[in-house]
């Protein structure tokens, strides 16, 4: 390699690198890389592929279970839902992307956590998405919510994956730095799954599906830059989705695995060639050797570098059995996909690239993932919130009035503008789509049902991290015992501002931490995840969203429970409460916020264990049908839930209040571990409550007019609540 | 009852209406891949909704000149019976079985959700020999293109020669009926001699079992029996 | 020889992005734009040994392909003729 | 005064549509085609009172909307100016 090409430190500070790291780099190779070889190392040790300031937090997860067949480590976790059937899922996020080219950005957001899913060997059954944009009001928001929405639906509807759930959040910390996750969940055989580590030195390394452009290059490393108003101007060239060629490389890759001849497969996602080549052949122990004038490529004169960093889309790369290199082949013509192969796994444990019959590189591959650098960064939590009282909070004001302004709330509004850009029917495996608590989908041909719930509250982290990182798993725990299912594991995606400063990495910890002791308490352990920092512009920071996606399972589908009231007459109940209730907790509440004014203060406490038995009540009551509907109290309290019920479906409620305290803290405090339960044979269910020590107080009646009665309150029709509930996303998007 | 289905790359809709018919007629149907020219005889062609090809150019368009398409064309002029449901029927337009086309839909939105159907007075067809006109089916639509589009004197001509088939009615007083902007509200029609269908809606996702409705089992009863008497 | 075409719809054909990009418009304070239409410019190389021949091969893609002469009309430009 | 306004992809940003095309285009025995690339051409009327003002204003409205700048290019023609 010529001197020409060497590289300084200089170089290496441009791609993001330390000077710690690039000595490092200089003493591993014992010598100076060229810039393809120093393209490779800043990808790798990018925060993006390297975690490295929360592998260390990541580590005390709890990533073990009965249910784990994988945990993180591999492109999705998987998880077993007997009868030899296996979930395997993974949520992932592509913020910035997003901000910069909203329907690009998540259109190819989709494509790539699919990718993750298949690479698996499985089918992707279903696809959410949790989302934060900035203030309603603000006026970016309209053009970012209608670009990303309109580019999730472009990319799902398209390969034929319904989208079933998801959430959307809106606060000014978003107003220039917005969230965009997508988690996808796919159906494989517990004995079919496929992983990344490469095998076999002198097996064919083939590269299939779409050609290579100069897409994204180094996108890896933008993801882990802050943003500044500059970078906007600085745009790199964005990735563009295909999903009718996602679709092709879908089909072709689960035809490939069905006929036994791959032997390893990765998708190439962030910093493309790189990763996907670095990691199989590191996994597997091996080397690997690839021929970088052999990558079909649509564009000229594309260098090495280029090649290896760029983030073209539908792009995968596996190692295949050579005696089956012409069944592989006959697979991808069938659909019009390039099947290349570009090299061979080797027993060097070295990376190798040849580019116009020189070596562009030539590497060890240890250090890339082994020396990746891990940082423990100081932290320096912030004081702990006032806890607010009801008194500091309450306004005076009529009931209705208060519900009428939370149900047209931007956080509590109806998102059916969002979802019903979405097809939520494809598959026709759908029982539960968007608009209730968790989505439910039913495993094709069978009796079972998976359910799935993405949450986070981001005010409760933002004002106490570790409660706020409990609460999103236990609000997902909810979420998918009121439909009846049983939770099985997580995936999560932490989305933080700059880990450099003490505050936020205190924020990282705390929800880290409160993540996995809720996980351990309920035994839904991790199975995977994704980390996205640096989530700030000109140094405002979001408010904390570690977003959590779980998965349950049902055996019996069809005894799966929605939220909306059906029958008049039947008894209403509160469920982890007790009947000496006055009162509730509206620090940090949507009251506080669009109410009275007033955000922050301490989030109501999470106790993990009482949120277990309070859960598995529910699944037992629903189990053996004493109860015919359910929801779970969160965001607005007891009376939006209530009403949410009504809106859902065709009969009303009536409800006494409690005597003395506060009618409006009772209403829409918000403390945790309750569910709102119709039951069917009260007698039963009081039984099983106190069985299981479970708290839960009788508060009213369904009856038949469709209208929501409160004690001495007028009665608020159905028609009214739906009316304040439906239009305030549909009128900003006019 | 013999059916076949067409299957394009990028159909995603192919497994749910061969589920559906096999449901039905407790056939399975022959699948049918695009490059095939070659059709075994069959009762009828179903062409299922997806992104054939992308949707790229004009939905349908390239899908319409696919070698499979030629024999369906063929199928057709012997008066054999095709239903196209969403990307089918966009497909049915392109290659000129069907009259008129499909647009963007008003809203410039995919929209996914039910909608409510009443079956048509329409011409002699076996499609709709079990369900008396004004029928009401409750099916969901899932489309970016649907907005049904001819200039006055055809949509004239299709009402007068009965070639109707369904039209979107009120369904949810929180909107409007129509879910896509459709020129008279039409939801799917008939070819001139009633041996050709398209439409919007996906019965395949209305079998009950599961789904909210079951009127789309109810329509394809009665289409998969016509066509077989 | 590079070929443009331009697909634009028949007058009399509804076009709901071209009204919709309108509204669009005059919502943020475009009022002086109207009669907006949205149709597609086709690019592409063809290789023939001149441009009539270019021209002509074109047609026949539009013919056959690229517009649908029921709704849209199609013009052809030859660019590059050298 | 009449306008028309191209919109292309960037050089360099994938054109999965053109791509389509171009194989559907060959697969019907058009394999003199090749490069082909899919934008969209705008007409509208702009109230103004000469072609320059006219091209100035149809630049704002790309800026602002018609076009996604972050990947496509526009260029302009004001063709009547009457
Ligand atoms: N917050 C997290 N919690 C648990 N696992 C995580 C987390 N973030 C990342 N991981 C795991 O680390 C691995 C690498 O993630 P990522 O780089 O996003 O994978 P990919 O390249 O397949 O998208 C995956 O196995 C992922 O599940
Ligand atoms: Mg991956």
């Amino acid at each position: 390699m010529s001197k020409a090409n060497e590289m300084s430190f200089n170089d290496a500070e441009q791609m993001g690198l330390s000077f710690e790291e690039w000595q490092l780099i200089l003493k591993r190779l014992e010598r100076t890389p060229n810039l393809c070889e120093l393209g490779i190392f800043s990808a790798m040790w990018s925060e993006h592929c390297s975690y490295k300031s929360s592998k260390k937090w990541l580590k005390t997860l709890p990533t073990e279970g009965e249910q784990v067949i994988q945990g993180p480590g591999e492109n999705a976790g998987v998880v077993d839902i007997g009868d030899g059937l296996a979930a395997v899922f993974k949520i992932e996020s592509h913020n910035h992307p997003s901000f910069i080219e909203p329907y690009q950005g998540a259109a190819t957001g989709v494509g790539g956590i699919l990718r993750d899913v298949f690479t698996m060997g499985a089918r992707p059954i279903a696809l959410l998405n949790a989302l934060r944009f900035g203030d309603i009001e603000h006026e970016k928001t309209k053009h970012l919510l209608s670009g990303v929405v309109a580019g999730i639906g472009g990319y799902g509807n398209c390969i034929g994956i319904p989208t079933v759930g998801g959430e959307v959040n809106f606060h000014s910390s978003y107003n220039g730095n917005i969230l965009v996750n997508a988690m996808a969940v796919g159906l494989a055989h517990s004995d079919r799954i496929f992983y990344s580590a490469a095998t076999g030195s002198g097996n064919p390394v083939i590269y299939v599906g779409a050609k290579t452009g100069r897409d994204g290059i180094h996108g890896a490393t933008m993801a882990s830059a802050e943003f500044s108003d500059e970078t906007e101007s600085k745009r790199p060239t964005v990735q563009v989705g295909d999903p009718f060629t996602g679709k092709l490389l879908m089909e072709a890759c689960l035809e490939l695995m069905a006929a036994d001849a791959v032997l390893s497969i990765q998708d190439m996602g962030a910093a493309g060639l790189t990763s996907s080549s670095v990691e199989m052949a590191s996994k597997g122990g091996l080397g690997m050797e690839i021929d970088l004038d052999l990558v079909p490529v649509r564009e000229e004169a594309m260098s090495a570098y280029e090649i290896m960093l760029s983030e073209s889309q539908e792009r995968m790369l596996m190692v295949i059995k050579p005696e089956q290199a012409e069944t592989a082949r006959a697979i991808f013509e069938k659909w019009d996909l390039d099947f290349m192969p570009i090299g061979k796994v080797t027993d060097t444990e070295r990376l190798v690239l040849l580019k116009d019959n020189e070596i562009a590189c030539d590497i060890p591959l240890a250090p890339l993932v082994d020396d990746a650098p891990e940082y423990d960064r100081p932290y320096r939590p912030e004081e702990l919130q006032p806890v607010l009282s009801t008194e500091q909070l309450e306004k005076d004001l009529p009931l209705a009035e208060v519900l009428q302004r939370l149900l047209a709330s931007a956080d509590l509004c109806s998102r059916r503008w969002i979802y019903e850009q979405y097809d939520s029917d494809v598959m026709a495996d759908t029982i539960t789509g968007p608009g209730g608590d968790a989505a439910l989908v039913r495993i094709h041909n069978t009796d079972k049902g998976l359910a799935v719930s993405t949450d986070c509250t981001p005010r409760y982290v933002d004002a106490d991290p570790f409660e706020g990182g409990k609460q999103a798993v236990c609000e997902a725990y909810r979420n998918i015992s009121a439909s009846g299912a049983k939770p099985l594991a997580v995936t999560n995606n932490l989305n933080f501002g700059n880990p450099e400063k003490q505050d936020i990495m205190a924020q990282i910890v705390g929800a880290v931490n409160g993540m996995g002791n809720a996980c351990r308490t309920l035994n839904t352990p991790v199975v995977s995840g994704n980390v996205s920092l640096y989530n700030e512009t000109d140094s405002m920071a979001i408010q904390p969203c570690p977003v959590i996606g779980m998965i349950g399972v049902i055996d019996d589908w069809t005894k799966a429970k929605g939220c909306g009231l059906a029958n008049a007459g039947k008894a209403l109940f509160v469920v982890g409460q007790s009947d000496d209730v006055k009162d509730g907790w509206l620090g940090c509440s949507v009251y506080a916020r669009e109410i009275a004014g007033r955000e922050g203060g301490a989030p109501p406490s999470v106790d993990p264990a009482l949120e277990g038995r309070n859960g598995t009540l529910i699944r037992q009551a629903i189990e053996s049908e004493l109860i015919e509907a359910a929801h779970d109290i969160s965001d607005g309290g007891l009376v939006v839930a209530l009403a949410e019920m009504v809106m859902a479906g065709q009969c009303g409620a009536k409800i006494t209040c409690p005597e003395g305290g506060s009618l409006h803290g009772w209403a829409f405090g918000e403390d945790q571990a309750r569910y709102i339960a119709v039951v069917s044979d009260v007698p039963a269910f009081t039984a099983l409550c106190a069985a299981s020590e479970v708290e839960a107080i009788q508060i009213g009646e369904t009856i038949s007019e469709c209208e929501l009665t409160l004690a001495g309150l007028p009665p608020i029709s159905k028609e009214d609540m739906v009316a304040w509930h439906s239009k305030t996303i549909d009128n900003l998007m006019g | 009852m013999r059916s076949a289905i067409l299957i394009f790359p990028g159909s995603n809709c192919d497994r749910d209406m061969m589920v559906a018919v096999e449901r039905i007629t407790g056939r399975r149907p022959a699948l049918v891949w695009h490059k095939d020219s070659q059709l075994d005889p069959v009762d009828i062609v179903i062409i299922p909704g997806g992104f054939s090809f992308g949707d790229y150019l004009r939905c349908g368009a390239l899908a319409a000149r696919a070698p499979a398409m030629e024999a369906v064309i063929d199928h057709a002029s012997r008066g054999g019976a095709v239903l196209g449901v969403c990307n089918g029927f966009q497909i049915l337009l392109e290659t000129g079985l069907l009259p008129g086309t499909l647009v963007r839909n008003g809203g410039l939105k995919f929209v996914c959700r039910e909608v409510r159907l009443a079956v048509q007075e329409t011409l002699e067809t076996p499609f709709l020999d079990d369900l008396s006109s004004g029928t009401e089916l409750r099916i969901p639509v899932a489309h970016n293109e649907g907005n049904y589009f001819a200039d006055d004197a055809l949509l004239d001509s299709l009402e007068e020669g009965g070639q109707i088939a369904l039209r979107y009615i009120e369904n949810d007083p929180t909107r409007t009926a129509n879910p896509n902007g459709s020129a008279r509200n039409i939801a799917g029609i008939l070819s001139a001699n009633g041996r050709v269908m398209g439409m919007m809606p996906h019965p395949e996702r209305a079998m009950g079992n599961g789904h909210p409705s079951e009127d789309g089992r109810k329509f394809l009863t009665s289409v998969l029996e016509g066509v077989a008497r | 020889m590079q070929v443009k075409i331009n697909i634009s719809l028949k007058t009399g054909v509804l076009d709901p992005q071209g009204r919709a990009v309108e509204n669009a418009l005059s919502g943020l304070g475009f009022t002086d734009a109207s009669q907006v239409r949205i149709g597609k410019q086709i690019t592409l190389d063809i290789d023939a040994e001149d441009s009539a021949r270019a021209e002509q091969r074109a047609a026949r893609m539009c013919e056959s392909l690229l517009a649908n002469t029921v709704i849209e009309d199609y013009s052809i430009e030859v660019i590059d003729a050298s």
